[in-house]
């Protein structure tokens, strides 16, 4: 078996196949399907200050090879995690990473800090697509001023390892990656989803109730591996990569693009054990291709 | 429940009416235990138009057998190729999901299941349960046509069966709430599968009769798992998830406007 | 039948239906499977001021749902449409519209000065997703002041329907289809590639030759349904839809959000007829639901 | 030649060595023209990882049955499940596509058809097409090893056959070009098709010889009709689709360093 460890600044993971937030609960949802232990890392549901009831329903619509969701970080705020969830979470032996959400600056910073507090998790991830409700309802992460500004702020109340993560729908994603990364990130993920719509015809009504939602799956690939690359060779922090990720290839082909460590997201739903198939997968490349570590592959593109 | 990835085996495959299937699926080893009004999540092999799983009720399980029956109504791609599959192809299951119906203190009530185009397909897992506890159930299944009207024979072993169509073709004539039998008889417990108009309905009334009723709701799924938080309906305590919390909800937890 | 008629500025399409520049060579290609007279308009190649050579082979990776394409405007220049290509097509009972593409401004407009000359070609479609040599190679399409510049000077030389067709690779649309709008353009068509990336991962290389390329096929559609949705929405002027029409369909759905025509790109490779099959579809789905004519589905979503 | 979209009905599907499979596809009505080089593009169905239609040679055309063959090696998804096909099966081809190969000029000449691995494929149909015409060739097939040579049989009808395999199990040891037919015999004009590396070794030969000399080229190609300009090689004259211009060029237009 080769060496599947890998870094994300200062988090060691035993192997570079972490969950994407969102699509994977908060890991006991998968439990019967899965050894949580045997998994890399597992990023938790988007969390936010307060509790959210998210979204109306109809939240999901099927796409080619993809599909869109409205859930709108539906989640019970930070405490409730703090009091009722974390004490689940806690002696499961991998890396746990909570997804931060927020709709102001504050938001962020207060959610920050409470996870700060918990000693079993290492590291957190932050959703800068939120809409920043303060400013005019754009995205915090497009647009550099406003990323330097929340990841900055969340730096400086978060003292382990943070990773902020990109949404792609924005002009230069490297651009993006710079500014988290000046502003004090750890690392960058990458991507978030895709903005789309689905319509139904016969009913001439739109099938999500917020009419556009968020793009995932096999049909965002190109685009995630397109990004990776991209900001892979645009900075020095780690990346992790993410985005339509179906199976081992796909996780191979993201870490040879540039990235340490990869998420697996709504391919979870498809089949609630791939995460560990993939983890076997790579090992089993890195075998047949004779590496003894998986770092052997990260950036290893010949271009 | 402790749940599966499995990989059945299908035993046969037969038309029914309306446009429906019945699958019987062996297990490859132990079959699960499974509770009336779980549902599995199938994926659908070779199908570009499918990329998430389908849920499905689970219809009955024959555990002489080791089969499990999934009864489903051709409606769009997915539910199409399911009816392509043949006697030893397979099919990948995830099974079993969500709590079922409420069948703890039903012991020697009157109890009535309400079925209504493929919503019949829980209830005959559900009848046949009931049955083997010892209470038997009284069914009443609705459909357009009496073409529509799917599994009549396996309901009449389970229970008596009262029918209506919307055209009079078979039992009564109208809708399920229309039927005499909801006058004549006092039902303790009601439990409904079926389009929402006809949940509501059904719901309607045994609310002003003050009968304790359950339904099970077929929203949009993803996982199936409570993971992704796509199958949310309105509840008195906000969004639930339809795959964990339910499918099937007791109508006072509703958020209906009934 | 329903009326299909619809407009485009002050061109007139007998049904909306067209082919995407690049995927339906100049039509003629296709002579054997439809009747070119039956399509609302063809839009040719790609056409450059000069000659241009494209990319190296590989050009193609096929993704779900989709390919990557890395052409890179191969072309015989605008002399050679001029005098060898208009000829054959300019017979054709239908609307011939060229894709106009340059790398600087100069190139665009000496080419739609070449193209306003020919009296059968009542339009363009301006391709501002190319490079802009002279400014440091960033797309055209992807700047407001620049679309601005190069439509509004395509606009001083050219002066039958102008199309400006939009790249999706950008934060905000609508502000550039606002810009393109302001600059004087008569509609905007999208949405142009989104920028992919494919890997082999068995060699670690890249599986075209540009590392980069266009994404397009069905995987894109739901991208493209929102990004016309929401131009229509910002913009004024008549917006071509496009990006992942594989059927009547999915042409509707973009009608329905907001477009007064649509194009078929890649699904000419996969159904060499298709084009003629929408348009019967398109006049199914009115006759279906009662529709006099096609301008009433436009921008007919119900939310 | 006018192109057409047309479903074939598959007569029989025949699991070759090699891991290939021969195709044989009944045109519902005319058989269109098609010359001996010439490909289609067929449409995989119910494989959601194949999008793209896939270029495969017409290997033969018996009119007498009204059928069109195809050999087709599975490497991936798509030949895969062309492999699943069965009797009855309906196949989608865009026929025909290419040029062909120039078979006008050499009616009494000495022809030698070269073709490696799967790329044997079009050799067939140019053989049995020489051979009508007056012109019987040989054939100089070569493979890794003896089960991977396809279709013998049918080629030694059209024509002297000769065979390499790198490891002797079949033939002369060693590749097509080490063959000894090459020293004992004078050719006038060489058709091949097979690996890049083998069509360049004997393009190299040929070349010396200032024997005429085709190849068949195997792009990826996305709409086979000349539109997209995806499959272009390199030429004297630039960038040139492989799917209208070739897929036979004669060597001498390529920009091959040989
Ligand atoms: C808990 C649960 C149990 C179910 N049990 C059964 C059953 O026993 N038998 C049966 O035949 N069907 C059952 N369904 C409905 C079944 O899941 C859908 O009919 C199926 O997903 C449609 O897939 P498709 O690919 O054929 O249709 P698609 O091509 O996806 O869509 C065709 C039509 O079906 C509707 N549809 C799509 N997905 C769903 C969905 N998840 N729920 C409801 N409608 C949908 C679409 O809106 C559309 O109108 C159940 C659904 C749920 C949530
Ligand atoms: C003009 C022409 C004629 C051909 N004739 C035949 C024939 O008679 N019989 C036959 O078996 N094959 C033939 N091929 C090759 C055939 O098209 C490919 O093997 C096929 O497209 C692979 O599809 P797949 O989905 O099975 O493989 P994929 O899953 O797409 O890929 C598997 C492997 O095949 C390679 N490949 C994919 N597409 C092509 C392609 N278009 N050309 C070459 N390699 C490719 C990939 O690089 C990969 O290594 C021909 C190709 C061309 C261009
Ligand atoms: C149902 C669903 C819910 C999601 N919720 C979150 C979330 O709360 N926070 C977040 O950062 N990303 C969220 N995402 C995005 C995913 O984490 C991931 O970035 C995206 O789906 C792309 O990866 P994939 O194609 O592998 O799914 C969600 C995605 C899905 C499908
Ligand atoms: C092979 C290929 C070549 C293309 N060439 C051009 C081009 O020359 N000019 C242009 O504006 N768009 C070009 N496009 C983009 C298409 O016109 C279209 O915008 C895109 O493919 C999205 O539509 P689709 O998903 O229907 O293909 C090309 C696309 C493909 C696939
Ligand atoms: S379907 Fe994912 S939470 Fe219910
Ligand atoms: S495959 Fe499209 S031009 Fe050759």
């Amino acid at each position: 078996m080769a060496d599947l460890t890998t870094h994300i600044g200062n988090l060691t993971l035993k192997n570079p196949v972490m969950t994407a937030s969102g699509t994977f609960g908060f890991g006991l949802e998968f439990a019967d399907f899965v050894n949580l232990e045997e998994i890399g890392g597992i990023i938790v549901k988007g969390t936010t200050l307060h509790k959210r009831e998210g979204n109306p329903y109809p939240r999901l619509a099927e796409t080619p090879m993809g599909m869109i969701n409205a859930v709108g970080l539906q989640n019970k705020g930070v405490d409730y995690f703090v009091e009722h969830t974390y004490p689940q979470l806690k002696d499961i032996n991998t890396q746990i990473i909570v997804n931060v959400a927020g709709h102001s600056i504050e938001d962020y910073t207060a959610c920050a800090e409470r996870i700060n507090a918990l000693e079993k998790i290492n590291a957190i991830e932050l959703n800068i697509s939120c809409p920043n409700v303060k400013e005019g309802g754009m995205s915090f992460g497009t647009s550099c001023p406003m990323v330097e500004k929340v990841v900055g702020a969340v730096r400086k109340v978060y003292d382990k390892t943070l990773i902020v993560k990109l949404t792609p729908n924005v002009t230069d994603i490297a651009e993006i990656a710079k500014a988290a990364e000046h502003a004090g990130a750890d690392s960058v993920s990458l991507i978030n989803t895709l903005m789309g719509m689905a319509i139904d015809a016969e009913k001439r009504k739109p099938l999500i109730s917020t009419v556009t939602g968020g793009l995932s799956g096999a049909c965002v690939k190109p685009v995630a591996l397109r990004m990776v690359w991209q900001v892979a060779k645009a900075v020095k922090i780690p990346v992790v990569g993410l985005g339509g990720i179906m199976n081992a290839t796909d996780a191979i082909e993201f870490m040879l693009a540039g990235a340490s460590a990869i998420e697996i997201g709504t391919a979870n739903f498809i089949d609630p054990a791939i995460t560990v198939k993939v983890a076997k997968g790579i090992d089993e490349y890195l075998e047949r291709h004779g590496f003894k570590s998986v770092k052997e592959i990260i950036g290893a593109l010949e271009v | 429940m402790k749940k599966y990835i499995i990989d059945f085996c299908v035993s046969s495959n037969e038309a029914l009416g309306n446009n429906a299937i019945l699958l019987k699926l062996k297990a490859p080893g132990q079959m699960p235990e499974m509770r009336p009004g779980q549902f599995v999540e199938v994926k659908v092999e070779n199908e570009p138009n499918t990329f998430l799983r389908r849920p499905i009720s689970i219809n009955y399980v024959d555990r002489s057998k080791n089969e499990m029956w999934l009864l489903v109504q051709k409606v769009g791609n997915g539910t199409r190729k399911l009816g392509e599959l043949k006697a030893g192809d397979t099919l990948n299951c995830v099974v079993p999901l969500g709590n079922g119906f409420d069948t703890s203190a039903v012991k020697g009530k009157k109890v009535l299941l309400v079925g209504g185009g493929v919503g019949v397909a829980p209830m005959l897992m559900l009848g046949a349960t009931l049955k083997a506890e010892g209470t038997t159930p009284t069914f009443l299944l609705g459909a357009r046509t009496k073409d529509m009207l799917l599994e009549q024979d396996l309901f009449e072993k389970n229970g008596q069966l009262y029918v209506t169509t919307e055209d009079g073709t078979a039992g009564e004539k109208g809708f399920v709430t229309n039927h005499s039998i909801l006058e004549k008889e006092n039902f303790d417990k009601i439990f409904v599968c079926g389009p929402t108009p006809m949940m509501k309905a059904v719901a309607k009334f045994a609310k002003s009769k003050n009968i304790c009723c359950e339904v099970s709701l077929e929203n949009k799924m993803a996982c199936g798992l409570g993971a992704c938080l796509c199958c949310v309906t309105e509840t008195q305590e906000g969004h639930k998830c339809v795959c964990t919390d339910g499918p099937v909800f007791n109508i006072n937890e509703l958020a209906w406007q009934i």
